[in-house]
């Protein structure tokens, strides 16, 4: 990757107005790896009191499917809502993130966007079933950093093999469906101004140089796995590595022409509003399919994944409406995907009050990390993939250890002796 | 003949169209366009970021008439379509040499 | 509530043409309950032969949290399907009922139905949360018109509480969904003339002033479920209380500008058919959630659900056939949603045959029922919201009586015998 | 049906180009035929080695819900998949197909093809409730070619009769979605030429005499049955009849004005992306709902019905690229859709490397296809069903001899030793 | 030289544009309007109520031609979208003072 | 008077405003059209099957101007709009008799 920038620079279209320069490229390496960083290191620090559960929440845990696979048995329920989850997970990117970023852009970017969006899709998922879910969630490699490359093109795989109660099929078809949105997400960084075959590489390397190993530190029992961060359904793996990428690559390839003040409104906030819709519904899925059980588990993800969302929304909408003296369509369902954003990492350890003090945060804090991040830092993250997902995923992780069992706050609005995970 | 073009506000459409029956004019064709003119367009504020609209939507609205009537024309879409706000738009006449009705193949005032 | 109508005055945008004059509010809030109570009454007078298994049916009959939480285990299946269906009826008004009422509006209005349907559905969630359920399906109150105030901002919730066999979180968020969609559906009664303010106002108190205590009387324990009225999956709670207060409303407002000779035709009815579709998709877990479980009951429920919307659409289709010379998309579309608003109370005690009498009944009654409302009562109910919602559900509840199990004309196509729910 | 042709003279509208003469009516009854019996006849020849499995294969084996009755108890959680797998493949029709089909025409006849969409759903509802059910799925008849007559109107039905441990409700629902979708289909076909009238009698008639017969001899214990033809998920029953039809029916009809080479580009590539979307989502039900549970089989079906349609999208993107010099929005949704049908026959037999294989052959076979049959056959198949579908179920069902469980190249990432179904 | 302006019905487009190729004229400017005439709107029926359609789809066709092939390109238009039935449209002759082709800054027939 | 009318390719539509705004003219009318001209329209490939595009997007620029600033504006468009390809789009100047501010009523250059 030595010429990468020079690549990005002739896979660039002429929209840009400010050239890339190498220098950029070390800085802006060294922010992403730093905010990141930061990130893990805060939650890390404020999470000791829920070491001992945070482990279990990680559904990962009991993953390695060879072990599981003698002692357990297939149960039709939770195979049942977890077949439901990955449709609906599929659904929150095609067409639901397609759409709620096809309305936002102008209107003769709006087939772009819905091909990127359409083709990353496609291609994580080669790469999820190539060296994407061995390098995530196996282990075999003996390291904390990766995972293993038995399961490269899912050679490993039989088909009654078990991970815990359902099929390692199913399993490997619902990580893939969060390996797909991720990449989809970082679109929203660099829409009106990027070429297409830059697009696939970009999204096909991100997945497996970033995504794969912050996967496998989380989730695939990696060194931030050991330390006992809690994630449950994708605060950090999905939308905090979504949003400080999509920042990174904001800055490195410059501004459209007209950022900041001339730049046009969404085309069609109906679109936006429909593809928001579907997002919200496909949410459930994947909090609520992140317990990896149709249990109490799950119905409490999908509680507090609700509340969150119409706290956020309203809250958003309110201060939107105090700010520029009226509601508008845009700023609500913004809001709705900021609190989903934020409650995610945190659906598997609040309670209701818990869900509703995130979602009011998130309405408030990620409103104004959008003008922040436009106007103070003046990068050009058109869509405000790390305002909107970036900030919420951190705020979340953040949250969680206040709110969260155990946590400082306590678990608002659940009885303590009853809740066990 | 004349041929009298308004731009007006959208909202105004159906009582311009209305005043113009009145006054016996019996065909017209309307689009849609948008307009730049002294009533600056305004900024609508998206997520915290503030997007110019520099053209505003108006209708535009294309009369054949013979001679005599476009004065009255012209007085009826400004009864109907004044509001005294800035942007309440123009009206253009353009000489017009002839007119055909394709169904008929008429010409002249006939055909209006 | 003395100033309500002052308020609503203050509060309307200026597109109504007749002003509201405060004897009308007394006046039609007589309708409002005498039209409800009419309903009530007719339903209870004719099914005494079904109160026996009437309390079964509604599924709230055990829903008493408490008193189910030591015998009862979780049952993964059920809770599966109890998961999948909160999504699907959510998926009905996030974005199936706002674009289908943002279709069937002038194009200049479309954005300002969307947000109305969002909005409401963030803050029915809110409400719900806060006291809408404790309200509305908790006792406790010892009251038979109103639910206990125990499970306010559901500080009564422990994770592992159950509701019968699946988690009451699961139940909670599957009521809260038939929360967001009733006052969504009054929306199509006002659209066009009304300030966004009003909106939140009047949802908001709607929901608890009107809703909850119904929902109470039919689902919580109150009187009528003490009478055996049945009401399988809400045409009296959702339908008939929307149709009602949707006539209320329109009644008060008064008219559009234009109406009724000089409307515009709907905008867009491809956007009317996708909402319909939607709708369509999610009721399935609209009524056959209603059941509770993933078993028989829901499976006899989403046949009769499909059944009577299939039938419903032909019908309608045929009559403007035949009355004004071509069948339209919206007409076939609009008839889909009368056979669903119908089949609604009656899902959970009809078969096959009993469906497609309730589809075709809803097709012809409704689609004349739109003509009445509008030419012979003057009302402009904009979206026909009385006429197919309103009387789609009291006519279901009405049908219930004859064609229902042991009912006058016997379980259609239900084999007697072995029909136990 | 002798006076047909003079018959489909007088309903085509005036927009075609080459009249229809009665001598080619018998000509493409005889390729339909041809065609179907070639595709059953291959299959059966490649297929001896797996006879074995295939008839555990097809779902309808323990289909005969008298016999299952009694021993059988049901599996809420093998229900509740079911109950949700019903709703995906009605959401592939309703919006899915509609959307899909009516941004692929012109703007003026988007509205004409939704209608067409949905009031073939409707009627095909009632046909199924009617007649087809029972002339499909129900034995009785003591034929080999088609079904008995025991369940017209469904008159047999028992609230609590059971298919295999899920409801018979349930089953004759999922079944129904499929008898839906499949002449909803062939409206890719006629799109632009043909009366609304027209839509209705072909589609109600097709369903009875050509879907019932087909579904009978491959999923109802009918002749192909018998001999062991694989067909999972209905590439043969849906897809190939669809297609032989759609090509049948596309030459009787004559060409569009224009034809070929003077056409309207599809309006809204957009839209057809949003449909695509949803028939991806959908699919999952269609494929991993033919396992009938919610399994390891199903697992397997979802995971290879994924990876098929990414490849193939990738595949036909790549060669569009190529042969054109830029990838399209329409191009890559139509490879999505190649993937899909391809993968359907073989959904229950292939490993996720087969899966990408089968991908891969639909993403170029279906590509040149189109080409083939619009420029060398020169027949107007308008929306490319011959070519995406019925190619696609062909070369899905011939793949799946050579790539299944035991097939010449071993179930590729199959464990061969744990694989049993 | 002169502008011709035709408002024709939708469907007739393609038959227009092939006739005024076939008499030489090379270029035209299109745009989708509304119609206001004689041919009243009709009503549409949904859900039992009446909806009045006041404006009918029409195309606009606006061609800049030399004065001397005015006529011929009138005649093409009535000949190619003449169905005889009502609404069938216009045609406005205005005339023009000058012409300019963008590319080359060419003036008067020769931009045209 | 003058009415200055300028087909013209979309993205030039900013460069042109600008251009224009320059010179001091303080309103435009705007609307979406299709052009058909010398720059043939192109083919696109839709599963391997050629569809003609005739018409291309173009944007229309209707822009009333006084007498002795007609040339100005003409030459500020086609100082914005030319890109020396194919398809740059015409300019054509009509003869405008009247003008009228909706708003006030003035009539003449005022009105401009
Ligand atoms: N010189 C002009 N040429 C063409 N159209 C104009 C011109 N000036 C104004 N218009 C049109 O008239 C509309 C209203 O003009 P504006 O200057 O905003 O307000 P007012 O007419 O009240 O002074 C503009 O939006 C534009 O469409
Ligand atoms: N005086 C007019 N000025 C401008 N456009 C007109 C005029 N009269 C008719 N039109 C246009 O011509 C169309 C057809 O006119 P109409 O009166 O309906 O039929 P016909 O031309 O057959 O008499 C109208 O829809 C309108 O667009
Ligand atoms: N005679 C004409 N009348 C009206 N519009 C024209 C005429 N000729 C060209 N145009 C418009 O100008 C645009 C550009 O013209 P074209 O011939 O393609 O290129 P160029 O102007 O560079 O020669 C066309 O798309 C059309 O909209």
């Amino acid at each position: 990757m030595p010429n990468f920038p020079s690549f990005l620079n002739r896979l660039t279209s002429q929209n840009t107005e400010k050239p890339i320069n190498s220098p950029m490229i070390s800085r802006t390496l060294l922010i992403l790896l730093s905010m990141g960083l930061a990130t893990f290191a805060y939650a890390q620090d404020t999470d000791p009191a829920t070491t001992g559960s945070a482990v279990a929440n990680i559904q990962v845990a009991d993953a390695a499917p060879e072990s599981a696979e003698e002692e357990a048995s297939l149960d039709s329920g939770n195979t049942a809502w977890m077949l439901t989850a990955t449709a609906l997970v599929l659904f929150m990117t095609l067409p639901g993130l397609a759409l709620f970023y096809g309305g936002l852009v102008q209107s003769k970017n709006v087939l772009s966007v819905l091909m990127h969006c359409f083709a990353i899709a496609c291609l994580a998922s080669i790469i999820w079933f190539a060296v994407g879910y061995s390098l995530a969630l196996t282990s075999g490699s003996g390291k904390d950093w990766i995972g293993g490359q038995d399961a490269f093109f899912l050679k490993h795989l039989s088909v009654d093999a078990l991970n815990g109660d359902h099929p390692e099929t199913v399993w490997i078809m619902f990580q893939m469906t969060f390996a797909i949105i991720t990449p989809g997400l970082i679109v929203g960084a660099f829409v009106e101004r990027i070429k297409f075959s830059a697009v696939l590489l970009f999204s096909g390397l991100w997945l497996v140089v970033v995504y794969c190993p912050v996967c496998y530190w989380v989730w695939g029992g990696g060194w931030l796995a050991e330390r006992g961060v809690i994630d449950f359904a994708g605060g950090i793996v999905v939308h905090a590595t979504a949003g400080a990428s999509a920042l990174t690559l904001a800055a490195m390839l410059g501004r459209r022409h007209g950022f900041p003040r001339n730049l046009k409104p969404p085309h069609n906030p109906g679109m936006v509003m429909t593809g928001a819709a579907m997002l919200w519904v496909g949410w459930f899925g994947f909090n609520a399919g992140s317990a990896a059980a149709a249990d109490t588990s799950a119905g409490m993800a999908m509680l507090v994944t609700h509340l969150s969302a119409a706290t956020a929304s309203l809250v958003w909408m309110l201060v939107e409406w105090r700010n520029t003296g009226k509601p508008g369509l845009v700023g609500i369902v913004t809001g709705t995907i900021a609190g989903l954003a934020t409650i995610t990492p945190a659906s598997g350890s609040v309670g209701p009050l818990g869900a509703i003090i995130i979602g009011a945060s998130a309405g408030i804090i990620c409103y104004y990390a959008c003008g922040f991040v436009k106007e103070k830092l003046g990068i050009d993250d058109s869509l405000d993939v790390a305002a909107v997902h970036g900030i919420g995923g951190i705020l979340g992780t953040l949250l969680v250890s206040y709110l969260g069992w155990k946590g400082e706050l306590g678990g608002l609005g659940i009885n303590h002796d009853t809740w066990q995970d | 003949m004349k041929l009298v073009k308004a731009v007006i506000k959208p909202f105004k459409l159906e009582e311009v169209k209305d005043a113009l029956s009145e006054i016996g004019v019996e065909g017209m064709t309307v689009s849609e366009v948008k307009g730049f003119g002294r009533q600056k367009g305004h900024t609508e504020i998206y997520r915290g970021s503030e997007y110019t609209v520099d053209f505003l939507p108006k209708v535009k609205i294309e009369i054949g008439v013979a001679d005599d009537l476009a004065d009255k024309v012209v007085d009826a879409i400004v009864g109907a379509a004044q509001t005294g706000k800035i942007g309440d738009g123009k009206i253009f006449i353009l000489p017009m040499e002839e007119c055909v009705r394709i169904r008929t193949g008429e010409k002249g005032d006939e055909a209006l």
